[in-house]
């Protein structure tokens, strides 16, 4: 089995009772000792011989997965199989998201209106907390395709924001 | 004692009172939005009322909602918690007019403390020392001149507020406009009230607060301090008592001014009176009053040995607080930890989504308070706050120490949050010193990332996929393990062997 | 500190020693026998050790695998818990012999308070009250002339022994041969050696011992008392500090006779003086010193503030014990709860079997030392102790609440134990009142049987069974509940959403 | 679904999306309202109309079910439906069983030995506690199936004993 974490690939084959595990080209014997309820025991074997246990909490959700190991608490992006690949990162030019899931407070533009870099655009309250979106740098306003009251999740797009020509 | 009280909060504070109710023999009534059906402290009272939609205006802000509830379910009194109306006199006094007895102070010293403004004002005729600043501005003008008179860096503050909520720096007249306006809306969002303050901004400052307590008979006393400097964007998020600043003189001084300060406004139960600690001056102001059981009351419980929030409900219901200031003792040394949903390096954005895990962690000397569980959903709709970690210990090295193997032991997948950034601020150097000001974290950590997988991290992840494909590699037990059963449908399972 | 020490024991008392290890930063090795090998102390340390067969005797009770073991991991010091080999002085010399540290008294210490006989007479010549008795016995007619000055009842108990075993009311000189026969089989048993001793068997007797520290430097203070009056078959299964029955002045007189004891055989560490108290005179006995960390220790942590097994090991380490005894406190109340794997009405036989479900109480105050998990076996080779609830309230009618609390928050399913017995106990009269005595259980609570299930308890059982019929019956949530799974086989199994 | 826990009889029918349950003989409408891991929360509902909300820890193990419910334990024998019905209890005349699982620390007589009523016949030991096995009524032993040393089960026959005549 193939898979990417991040930008790590890792490739995993049975053989026998453990695995051969191949992360970014590096050797590793390992075995599952005891498995349950998202909490993993793994004997870790380096290509020296070396041996290392280790006790791993895992979950995921979505492409997300969750490890915590040695009270470190790490987030991991789970893409496709190495064969594919996709597009990374999500298309931000000229818009801008919501940097959390929470609701509109109040937009202060229009479509149409010039805006100036650093210009609070939208506000957004979650948890009742106020954050301004900003405009990242001089442009005219597009498109807003939110309302004021609407509940928006986290990477929404707020609003559409044309450069202008410098 | 009561029978039955009604708990008008959510969260993990709901889940401590309600504690507090089964020792004493007291049933609780949970209340809950439509968000919060499933929620823990739904589940965990002994009844549950259905308050209405998500938003908070419409279920824990809306007063009719708590009152009828709690006569309908025959339930004697009202118990706050912290946060949404806590603090709010009308609430109070509401509760006190249908019959029913608010477990907090009087109205009426709700509505003197909950005025900055005013409260301020008293606290200066009582003696109590005030940071230097202006009451009761409305234009433009009028704060920039007080701005003037007391000198940039400023503070301009909602006068109804608390939580760090409608507050911002001001350090030139030519951030006033948009400080002013800022402050105003989030004022009038979080409390209806659009008035606000201007006061010096101590730089370097400590928060340190003073635990007062006082029963229906006007005895009044303080259970010492608690220093919550480890702040970012306006919230605490480490507390811990005593302050490593304090010596036993200033501690006295402060403690008798808390307890002034309560005296003045005829106050009833728990509440708290913060101060502004100037280390350069080892001078303090009063800064306001928490009319209210506070996130960190753990922190006093464990040094001091009481249960402060049982101690609410039996001077609620007409007991005599027995201990006189000479009876109460400071020992050892606690720390809490607030565990919140957010993104540390995403700016401390609130995160949100459903708890995949949440393990406690145990051992001698460390207190969990959590408002979730495993298979909770954290939403947008409320605080952050997911559970509180506090720990005991003999001194505050130990006390550190422990808290580090608390957070150590802690898992919590699902919603970002801040438990490795909480063992960075524990492990630095400023934090082991006590040299940590309210504004620390945003300068010493700015820089902060999460960590980064290692090989043992990623091969754990890569097992835990693979293993979908090959069930039957399991375990290297002998005996099948009844415990650990997996199945893609919605099921039930029992514990059995077979 | 030491890097790396070696825990020779298992289930509860190992993991509590591990977690002190965790906070001072010194690595763990586990000790296990093959019936172990799955058990939560195995897989809470650093690392393990495997020492052979189940049986005692070639695995917990085997100095030679110890020593190897410590030596194989580079282990600097070896920690005994209690039980097992704690307290053998031929144990504690062959650590030091291999150049290693025992984290406990001298060899010498334990080897003068390990013999009941001599440890008496030598208690006598430091002038520490003794019961009247007579040692060095070992015909018939001597113990029978013993008894017969002595007065009936007598108690014939072990030389070398401890915690009930080798131990015989005798009322009768009729009794007296089998009793002699049974209790030298015991102790031959248990402890390798026959020897026995006659003493007044003071009726109503309360057990009330303290705790007593010292370091390598000559300084030994005491931590108070503990009243373990709550006895089943000679064996505690309740103990709380302070004892209700102590006046300031006895505890003072109690305490100071304890560092005598402690002093007179040149003592260091954890160490406990038990007495024999008759309240009827408001008189004690010195009745043996237990030269090791108690079962019960939590208790004085509590009480005082003071974590036990962290000063073990740094006074082991060579540390200084900074405590002088007017810096130590004893401040509100602790109580412990002995969870046993046993059958109550069965005359407290132990239990054995899988754990199905074990779930620990949690809220402010309460403690859980814990020696299994959900998924343990309790195999028929040890102790049958499985874990310790442990609570702090701020006097004894709150601790009692407050462990009834706890009590009635665990679940234990798959062994029978004594958890509803136990709340039986804390609702006694008796017990509120502070009045029973060590033979109390066996006639207060003889005729005490589990409860009866209710018609809410057979719905249960029903409906669990029905659900394999019915799998999609399932849950009111809206979402797929993916938090509770099953499936027959063995498997594997994450926190996943789908 | 009909089956019997300890002496009492219980029938329980799906109605929609909850159960009628009758024990012994009375009705009670119960409704699972979450299920997980071995705890139950349920709607128990009375002919009256009077409701309860309960939770509910339970496990099962061969024939034995342990429920708790409101901080007390049940432990419950499950035997065949009602229809069926079987030798309730165990023979045990004539036989010594253990009391527990443990080790046979002496067998202190022998076949064909007359022994008298309250003599201890057999020791047993578990955890470190020494367990008398004394006869019951005088006799005379027949068989001693154990032997020193061995491990036996809880309920294993020690001794079977002929009961002297009268």
């Amino acid at each position: 089995m193939k898979l990417k974490l991040d930008s790590h690939s890792l490739e995993l084959t049975p053989t026998g009772k453990s695995y051969m595990l191949k992360i970014d080209g590096q050797e590793l014997a390992a075995e599952i000792l005891r498995a349950e309820n998202g909490r993993m025991e793994l004997q870790l074997r380096q290509a020296d011989g070396s041996a290392r246990k280790v006790t791993a909490y895992v979950s995921s959700s979505g492409a997300r997965r969750w490890v915590t190991l040695g009270g470190q608490t790490f987030v991991l992006a789970k893409s496709a199989g190495v064969g594919k690949t996709r597009a990374s990162g999500h298309h931000t030019g000229g818009e801008l998201v919501s940097p959390m899931p929470g609701q509109v407070r109040a937009v202060l533009v229009n479509p149409g209106d010039a805006v100036t870099k650093g210009q609070t655009l939208v506000i957004v309250e979650a948890m009742k907390m106020e954050i301004k979106v900003a405009a990242p740098f001089d442009g005219m306003v597009k498109k807003i395709p939110v309302k004021t009251g609407q509940t928006v999740e986290r990477e929404q797009v707020l609003v559409e924001l044309e450069r202008a020509h410098e | 004692m009561f029978n039955k009280i009604l708990i008008a909060n959510r969260g993990e504070i709901a889940i401590r009172i309600m504690r507090a109710c089964q020792e004493l023999g007291v049933r609780s009534v949970a209340v809950y939005s439509d968000a919060d059906a499933e929620a823990l402290h739904t589940r965990f009272a002994d009844e549950a009322v259905l308050l209405g939609p998500a938003a908070p205006r419409e279920s824990y802000l809306n007063i009719e909602k708590f009152i009828a509830a709690a006569k309908s379910t025959g339930a004697e009194a009202i118990h706050p918690g912290y946060g949404f109306l806590s603090e709010n006199a009308g609430f109070a006094a509401a509760v006190k007019e249908a019959g029913l007895v608010f477990i907090g102070p009087p109205a009426s010293a709700i509505r003197a403390m909950g005025d900055k403004a005013e409260s301020k004002i008293s606290m200066k005729a009582a003696g109590v020392p005030t940071v230097p600043g202006a009451e009761g501005l409305s234009a433009l003008e009028q704060f920039l001149a007080a701005a003037e008179s007391i000198g940039y860096p400023v503070l301009v503050k909602a006068a109804a507020g608390g939580g760090g909520k409608g507050m911002r720096v001001v350090r030139s007249a030519r951030e006033m406009p948009e400080a002013l306006e800022s402050a105003r809306r989030e004022s009038q969002n979080a409390f209806g009230d659009e008035r606000l303050l201007v006061e010096k901004y101590v730089e370097n400052a400590h928060h340190i607060e003073i635990q007062v307590f006082g029963d229906s008979f006007g005895h009044i006393v303080h259970l010492f301090e608690r220093e919550c400097s480890v702040q970012r964007r306006h919230q605490k998020i480490i507390e811990e008592s005593p302050s490593p600043l304090l010596t036993p003189e200033l501690r006295a001084e402060m403690g008798a001014a808390a307890v002034k300060a309560a005296g003045a406004v005829g106050y009833q139960n728990a509440g708290t009176v913060e101060f502004i600690f100037d280390p350069s001056a080892a001078s303090f102001y009063f800064l306001e009053m928490n009319t209210r059981l506070q996130v960190e009351h753990p922190v006093t419980e464990l040094v001091t040995g009481l249960d402060l929030a049982q101690w609410q409900l039996r001077v609620a219901a007409g007991e005599r607080f027995p201990f006189a200031q000479v009876d109460l003792t400071q020992r050892g040394h606690a720390i809490e930890c607030r565990l919140y949903a957010e993104d540390v390096p995403g700016g401390f954005l609130p995160s949100t989504g459903p708890v995949l895990q949440f393990i406690e962690p145990r051992g001698p000397g460390i207190r969990v308070d959590a408002g979730i569980e495993t298979g909770s959903q954290v939403s947008h709709y409320y605080d952050p706050l997911l559970a509180k970690l506090i720990v005991y210990a003999e001194d505050r090295p130990a006390a550190i120490r422990r808290m580090l193997a608390a957070l150590r032991g802690t898992v919590l997948h699902g919603v970002l949050n801040n438990v490795d950034f909480l063992q960075a601020v524990l492990l630095h150097d400023d934090f082991a010193a006590g040299k940590v000001t309210t504004r620390w974290v945003e300068s010493a950590l700015a820089g902060w990332t999460p960590p980064v997988a290692d090989f043992s991290a990623l091969a754990a992840a890569a097992l835990a996929e693979m293993s979908g494909a090959r069930p039957q590699q399991s375990t290297a037990s002998a005996e099948p393990d009844a415990f650990s059963p997996w199945k893609s449908g919605s099921g039930f399972r029992l514990g059995e062997t077979r």
